[in-house]
């Protein structure tokens, strides 16, 4: 070998060397800045050159390097969430230092005892090894990986079983009407139902079911039941938990907690005493919850099922204890007919003169009940006869942020409110093209249920025109 | 039977009789197989113990012969290596002949389960318990009719007039060893599927 | 090919002292025996000959490698840009599926094969594999295991050219690529869920299965069995062990899977209850059997690689592995501990605390032997003289990227923490830095180490260095993004994603490393092409290596060595060559009755294509095609009557003279 | 083996045959031993005894059943150490396979409304 492939090769494994180095301290700098000012320590005696490398690495990761994004599992708003995180960061830190370590040895083992042109050095001793160092390194490996288990094992037990936390208890927080006796000492209970590719939500101890938008009360411990109706799903709301899985045949449960409660807030407050209460540290908790916590969170199904896995996300709204109550009595009570009639009078309409309901939202709502089949799927709350169950509840499916599963989302970032011609838009593209939006989906074919399988009374097919999706999309958006 | 090719280049290190190595880490594999196979009977009996009484069809009789038929068959089989070692043809053919003969009464006994189960309305797709006994005693069948068919061929072959003592009677403990570890399954699925049926109040 | 001049160096038979004609001779069928024949393809079809079979295993990997890589690409493509439309959900499903599997089973796991079966009867001075048919057999059990596995493919191109479509008694072929990951999580593979691809998949896995399994029993048999004289256990190149290790893990691992694909089919075609819900099937039990082989499968993919580099490492620095013995202790326990760790894979199924924390300890356990490897291989460097070679090039990143790997593989070992990873692009990541960062490295590394020795041709020029810079860059370019990705909550096996989840840039530049990545391997196809094409001979020692492969001559003849060697130390051709005089490698005497090599058959060949009617039958059986159970059947009898054929016919075989060439 | 210059080995020593004897004595007494077990075990499961007792029984007499058979029958004891390995260790992965199931499966979370069957 030559002269400058030799310096050429060189380059190339110091190269590998320090843009990893750097590349995953990167990660690690965005923590703390101290951090930062160990790091620059340990980089202080590289060369201009290698600076460069640095510098492009840098500017590499900087450019897309947001780490508070919707999903981020980095900034973490409850206790399952920040006990992974924590985790994480432990296995971080201890992979960095044997990293650090091992691969300067590697590295300096690469560079000091390269072969030099005109080496003139005698032959390599030719030794078998040596076992005090052996033993020493698998001690050490051993040392390390405990430091990494007993805080697992920590964690194994904290985030497996639902708290018995007081302050979280129905009893203690609810101040909605009729909750049965026994269950104001349970946390409230939240069972979730993967479909392909949809999410049913239902609140049993309320007697209310949701689809794809879950609303919780911040701060307190909520215990989830997972069932799946057909094949594997996976719950993820990531700044709030990691992942269980929803598999059919089997009911699965885990805890989620937006934010702290009273008690975990006031030791990351230092403030001193479990028993420590008073109106103002109350009064601070909830401006902690109000201004941290009360949010709207992404979340999606972590395990491939199916054609449209990627569209299959869902929401969760955080709110305080009173905007709970107000939503659950909104969606017990449902809707009414658009212009006021009691439900009866409106059928007996719909039955003997259909064409005296006019309007947009009559006519949408007879397109509901009739041609487009909607009803035999779809349950509104107080309508007495949309009661199928095969299809998200569409119970005040105007109030939610985003339809089809949070793919078509139609939420103002800025102020958390809704864009009206946006959400009009994906309820018109969602009923016209179903099948594109989301591949596979039962909605659009449902062997001759389907709103893609429509026919007219001759057999033909007969999908549903613009005008008819255009008053059926104004009537979901009245359902608010 | 004879599959190995050029066992004599190997050299010095010769551990072990080549084609035996072969068959017994083929049996360490198949351990595995009906393990899996046993396993998921077992976990699904498990899981749902009031979803069939298998004592409806069970018939504890017949399978305590064809148990009992099995392990006789185990033991002409080492009869038959053993003659097969010593050279004697005609104690062989006579062994292994009745080897063939039990497998056979075996797989009758199997048959006439399978068909009688059927009748009774225990079918593969019944429900789990149908599909889990069904797949690991139909398994054990299976090998056991490839062990009754490969017996037979190394019959007629010994009257081809190229046996001899020392490659055949490999050939021969190859094939007993492949017979021995079909019965010892059967001991295995005698007690965990059978009878642990029958004991009172274990469920 | 190169190899016809294997057939050039063969002994001239005239000089033989029995004037000893090689004519092919009769079966005791009273066929002729494909041996000594003129015609190339029929000698490369009837071949046992381990290394024409180890070369015919790396190039069909290869070729798989090059498909999967393709499938990749287009993957990547795809996700470029948040909810880009280029390919559609259900295509994008079919590739990520068959990527995996093509990847694991049709390109790792042969390309591993093939270092097997070239290099493990020369390290060990064996003249063949204790089953040279069995070994033939293998091979084109994998063949056709390929051919049924990607048939869909067949049939989509087909229908996209019109010339094949889904109608009257072909009615039932939907989904005709498979699609439900590869590792077939149930209840997606049920009927209700996927089509005619799912038991494609099926079948030809179940091929496979048979091939590897007759593959590492054989290995097994040839490793233990035919040693050459003086060459211990504890003598034999860590290589060898790695084969040894990954063998016996395939031989208990597989049954796992065989059994579990035979349960999916018998639910598939036979209506039993295993996995469907409504029966009481529990498709949590899919996971467990999958993974109980899937765990061992890892291992069964990278420790050949550890070997490779263990192997390699010492050449280029002049000195013997570091801690031989704990090295290869530290494989095996690899490999035990390999069947105690399967949830790992499972931990956000719900196990229970006690299960969790077993598995995530056990999990971290098997850390340690994999530390104990890489200290060792720096322990091999210190000290030593390092060349840097094309081979340790692709060594060194190796040790460097399989560290990032197991780094993040023990972040996963923290349940909780893998909560939040499991499913997600940071897995991808994990698993990609283990499989290109590591394996592909070592297979590359493996290649420009031993492909002088197979075809006898020198590398020419410094193509290596590039391909080393722009498949290492593109590597970390493609996957060190993925971590951040998968902690930003980025699912995996998504086809497409919204915009404002800040995964834009990542993916862009995932997308980008893709493509540099491909860069590097088209490179390397390059090269190897122009050393097949240019390269100067090789030599027999080329690299001045240490292990008994280096002995003999490049390529090997067909008989490996000419008299059987007599192996006194550990690195025997090293000892032999610096070491004292009485470690030098002596030979056998062969007493003239010249060496034993076996005949060629047809009947592997055969046998092994029976399993294409077997697997295409029962697909579409399922698929409700009529009279296909009894082309399942036929393709049954094939197998039968081949290894019945196989068993009757003899092994035969005939002498070679080499001791004239030798002098 | 074809070999043309194989020599057939004489059928067998003196010595080999009075081995093969004394098996074939061992064998006899084994299989009525094992007729004998598999009678024991049919018995035993009509037997007032408490379950767990006649379980462990029939687990005991099953495995030296199964024990006897590979030690004896297939000459494991009269063989080299190599293959009581790999067939051991096929043997003990497969049982720890089986008993880690079984802990890892249970009723408690079985979804019984999702199945239809019974």
């Amino acid at each position: 070998m030559n002269n400058i492939e030799d310096i050429l090769v060189t380059r190339l494994v110091e190269t590998y060397f320090i843009s990893y180095t750097y590349s995953v301290v990167y990660l690690f700098t965005h923590q703390t800045t101290i951090s930062l000012y160990l790091v620059k320590h340990i980089l202080s005696g590289i060369t201009r050159c290698i600076q460069f490398l640095s510098a492009f690495t840098g500017v590499f990761f900087l450019g897309g390097c947001n780490l508070d994004t919707r999903m981020s599992t980095f900034v973490t708003k409850g206790p399952v969430a920040e006990t992974q995180y924590d985790l994480f960061m432990l296995t971080v830190w201890v992979t960095l230092g044997i990293f650090i370590a091992v691969g300067g040895a590697f590295a300096f083992a690469i560079i000091k005892f390269r072969e030099r042109p005109n080496d003139d050095r005698p032959m390599p001793s030719q030794g078998h090894g040596n076992p005090l160092v052996e033993i020493g390194l698998i001690g050490a490996s051993i040392l390390l990986l405990v430091i990494i288990a007993v805080p697992t094992l920590q964690g194994i037990w904290y985030t497996h079983d639902t708290p018995e936390d007081p302050e979280s208890f129905m009893g203690a927080w609810y101040s909605g009407e009729e909750l049965a006796e026994e269950e104001a000492e349970n946390p409230l209970i939240v069972k979730v139902i993967g479909y392909q590719w949809w999410w049913a939500f239902e609140y049993p101890q309320l007697g209310i079911t949701t689809a794809n938008e879950m609303v919780i009360p911040a701060g307190k411990v909520v215990h989830l039941e997972l069932r799946s109706f057909d094949v594997i799903h996976s719950f993820w709301l990531p700044r709030i938990a990691g992942k269980v899985d929803l598999i059919p045949g089997r009911t699965n449960s885990m805890w989620i907690q937006a934010g702290d409660n009273f008690l975990r807030w006031k030791e990351k407050q230092g403030v001193a005493g479990p028993k420590e209460e008073s109106p103002a540290l109350r009064a601070d908790y909830a401006a902690y919850l109000e201004e941290e916590i009360h949010n709207y969170y992404y979340g999606q199904c972590a395990e491939y099922c199916g054609d449209s896995h990627a569209r299959m996300h869902f929401r969760a709204t955080v709110v305080d204890n009173e905007e709970f109550a107000e939503w659950v009595i909104d969606e017990r009570t449902g809707h009414g007919t658009p212009d006021g009639k009691t439900w009866d009078d409106w059928y007996a309409d719909y039955a003997d003169n259909p064409d005296s309901l006019t309007g947009d939202l009559n006519e949408g709502l007879k397109l509901f009940m009739g041609r487009a089949k909607c009803a035999t799927c779809h349950v509104v709350k107080g309508n007495p006869r949309a009661l199928g169950v095969a299809g998200p509840n569409l119970t005040n499916v105007g109030s939610r942020m985003s339809i089809a599963a949070g793919w078509l989302n139609h939420r103002i970032e800025e102020d958390g409110s809704i864009d009206l011609k946006k959400q009009y838009d994906n309820f018109y593209k969602w009923i016209k093209e179903t099948d594109v939006v989301k591949p596979g989906n039962r909605m659009w074919k449902a062997g001759g249920g389907g709103i893609g399988e429509l026919i007219d009374e001759n057999g033909e097919p007969a999908l549903l025109t613009e005008d008819e999706i255009h008053k059926l999309s104004l009537y979901l958006q009245s359902l608010k | 039977m004879s599959d190995t090719e050029h066992q004599e280049d190997g050299h010095g290190s010769l551990v072990i009789n080549n084609k035996k190595l072969l068959m017994w880490l083929f049996l360490g594999s198949d351990c595995m197989f009906f393990g899996t196979l046993i396993s998921t009977h077992l976990i699904y009996r498990k899981l749902y113990p009031e979803s069939y009484d298998p004592l409806l069809v069970f018939d504890l009789e017949l399978t305590s012969f064809s148990t009992f038929i099995l392990l006789m068959s185990s033991f002409l089989m080492a009869l038959a290596v053993s003659a097969m070692h010593k050279g004697e043809l005609k104690s062989f053919r006579r062994n292994t002949i009745g080897v063939i003969f039990f497998g056979l009464i075996f797989l009758a006994c199997q048959v006439y389960e399978f068909a009688h189960f059927t009748n009774e309305g225990l079918t593969l797709s019944t429900n789990t318990f149908g599909s889990t006994f069904y797949m690991m005693t139909g398994t054990h069948g299976v090998h056991v009719a490839i062990g009754v068919f490969w017996l037979i061929c190394l019959y007629f072959y010994s009257y081809t007039g190229k046996m001899d003592a020392h490659e055949s009677a490999i050939d021969v403990e190859v094939a007993g060893l492949y017979w021995h570890f079909v019965d010892i399954v059967w001991i295995i699925i005698f007690t965990a599927v059978y009878l642990i049926e029958y004991i009172p109040g274990l469920h | 090919m190169s190899q016809t001049e294997t057939e050039i160096h063969a002994p001239s038979t005239i000089q033989a002292p029995k004037t000893h004609e090689l004519k092919p001779e009769r079966s005791q069928l009273g066929f002729m025996r494909p041996d000594h024949s003129k015609s190339v393809i029929m000698d490369w079809l009837t071949t046992v000959d381990h290394k024409k079979i180890g070369i015919m295993y790396g190039t069909i990997a290869l070729f798989f490698l090059l498909v999967g890589g393709f499938e990749a690409l287009i993957i990547r493509t795809q996700l470029a840009f948040p909810e880009n439309d280029l390919i559609s959900a259900q295509r994008y499903n079919q590739l990520f599926t068959m990527h995996g599997t093509t990847m694991i089973f049709l390109a790792i796991m042969p390309l591993n094969a093939a270092f097997f079966n070239f290099l493990v009867p020369l390290q060990i001075g064996a003249r063949d594999v204790a089953f040279p048919r069995i070994n033939s057999f293998s091979l084109w059990a994998f063949v056709a295991g390929a051919i049924v596995i990607n048939f869909g493919w067949v049939l989509q191109a087909l229908q996209v050219m019109g010339l094949f479509e889904a109608s009257g008694p072909t009615a039932g072929m939907t989904d005709l690529a498979p699609a439900m990951g590869w590792f077939g999580y149930a209840p997606l593979t049920g009927t209700n869920f996927t089509g005619a691809g799912t038991d494609f998949w099926i079948m030809g896995l179940q091929i496979l299965g048979i091939a590897s399994l007759s593959a590492a029993m054989n290995f097994v048999v040839t490793i233990v069995n035919m040693r050459a004289p003086g060459m211990k256990m504890m003598r034999m190149p860590v290589f060898t062990w790695m084969t040894l290790v990954v063998s016996l893990l395939i031989v208990f691992a597989f049954p796992a899977i065989t059994i579990a694909l035979g349960q999916l089919m018998f639910d598939r075609c036979f209506g039993t209850n295993f996995f469907v819900v409504a029966g009481g099937g529990q498709p949590i039990l899919w996971q467990h059997l999958f993974w109980i082989f899937g765990h061992p499968e890892v291992y069964i993919l990278v420790l050949p690689a550890m070997g490779i580099i263990s192997e390699i490492l010492p050449v280029f620095s002049k000195k013997p592995l570091f801690g031989y013995s704990i090295v290869v202790f530290s494989g095996a326990v690899i490999g035990f501990l390999g069947f105690a760790v399967w949830s790992h894979h499972m931990f956000t199924t719900g196990l229970g605390k006690v299960a969790t924390a077993a598995f995530s300890l056990l999990t971290m356990a098997i850390a340690v032997p994999t530390g104990v490897k890489i200290f060792n291989w720096v322990g091999t460097l210190w000290g030593g003289r390092v060349r840097f070679s094309a081979p340790m090039i692709f060594s060194l990143g190796f040790v460097w990227m399989f560290m990032m790997g197991g780094f993040s593989g023990i972040m996963h070992s923290s349940a909780p923490a893998d909560a939040q990873q499991q499913d997600s692009y940071f897995v991808i990541a994990h698993f990609h830095y283990v499989a290109i960062g590591g394996i592909f490295l070592a297979v590359v590394a493996g290649i420009y180490f031993w492909l002088p020795k197979m075809i006898g041709k020198m590398w020419k020029g410094n193509l290596s260095t590039w391909v080393a810079i722009f498949s290492t860059v593109g590597l970390n370019v493609t996957f060190f993004p993925m971590h951040f990705l998968g902690l930003l909550g980025m699912p995996r096996r998504t086809h497409t994603y919204l915009e404002g989840f800040g995964w834009e840039t990542y993916n862009l530049v995932c997308t980008i490393g893709a493509y540099i990545l491909a860069f590097g391997i088209l490179l390397l196809v390059i090269d190897i092409i122009r050393c097949f094409r240019n390269g100067e001979p090789a030599g027999n020692d080329p690299w001045d290596a240490r292990t008994l492969e280096w002995a003999t001559t490049s390529p090997p003849q067909v008989y490996n060595f000419a008299k059987t060697p007599i192996i006194p130390a550990r690195d025997a051709l090293w000892e032999d060559k610096y070491g004292p005089e009485n470690r030098k490698i002596t030979y056998e005497d062969d007493h003239g009755h010249g060496i034993h090599m076996p005949s060629q058959s047809w009947m592997p060949f055969i046998a092994a294509l029976g399993f294409i009617p077997v697997g295409l039958g029962m697909s579409l059986m399922q698929a409700g095609i009529p009279y296909m159970g009894y082309v399942a059947i036929f393709g049954l009898l094939v197998v039968g009557f081949g290894i019945a054929l196989w068993a009757i016919e003899g092994p035969g075989g005939y002498h070679m003279h080499p001791e004239i060439d030798a002098a | 083996m074809t070999d043309t210059e194989y020599t057939p080995l004489p059928v067998a020593t003196d010595s080999h045959k009075d081995t093969e004897t004394e098996r074939y004595h061992t064998f006899v007494n084994l299989a009525l031993v094992l007729a004998a077990i598999t009678g024991i075990e049919l018995v035993l499961v009509y037997m007032p005894f408490h379950p767990i007792f006649i379980f462990t029984s029939l687990l005991a007499l099953s495995l030296f059943k199964f024990v006897a058979v590979v030690a004896w029958f297939m000459h494991l004891i009269y063989d080299k150490l190599i293959l009581t390995l790999a067939f051991g260790t096929g043997m003990v992965i497969a049982t720890g396979t089986f008993v880690a199931l079984g802990f890892l499966l249970s009723r408690k979370w079985v979804d019984v409304d999702a199945i239809t069957q019974f």
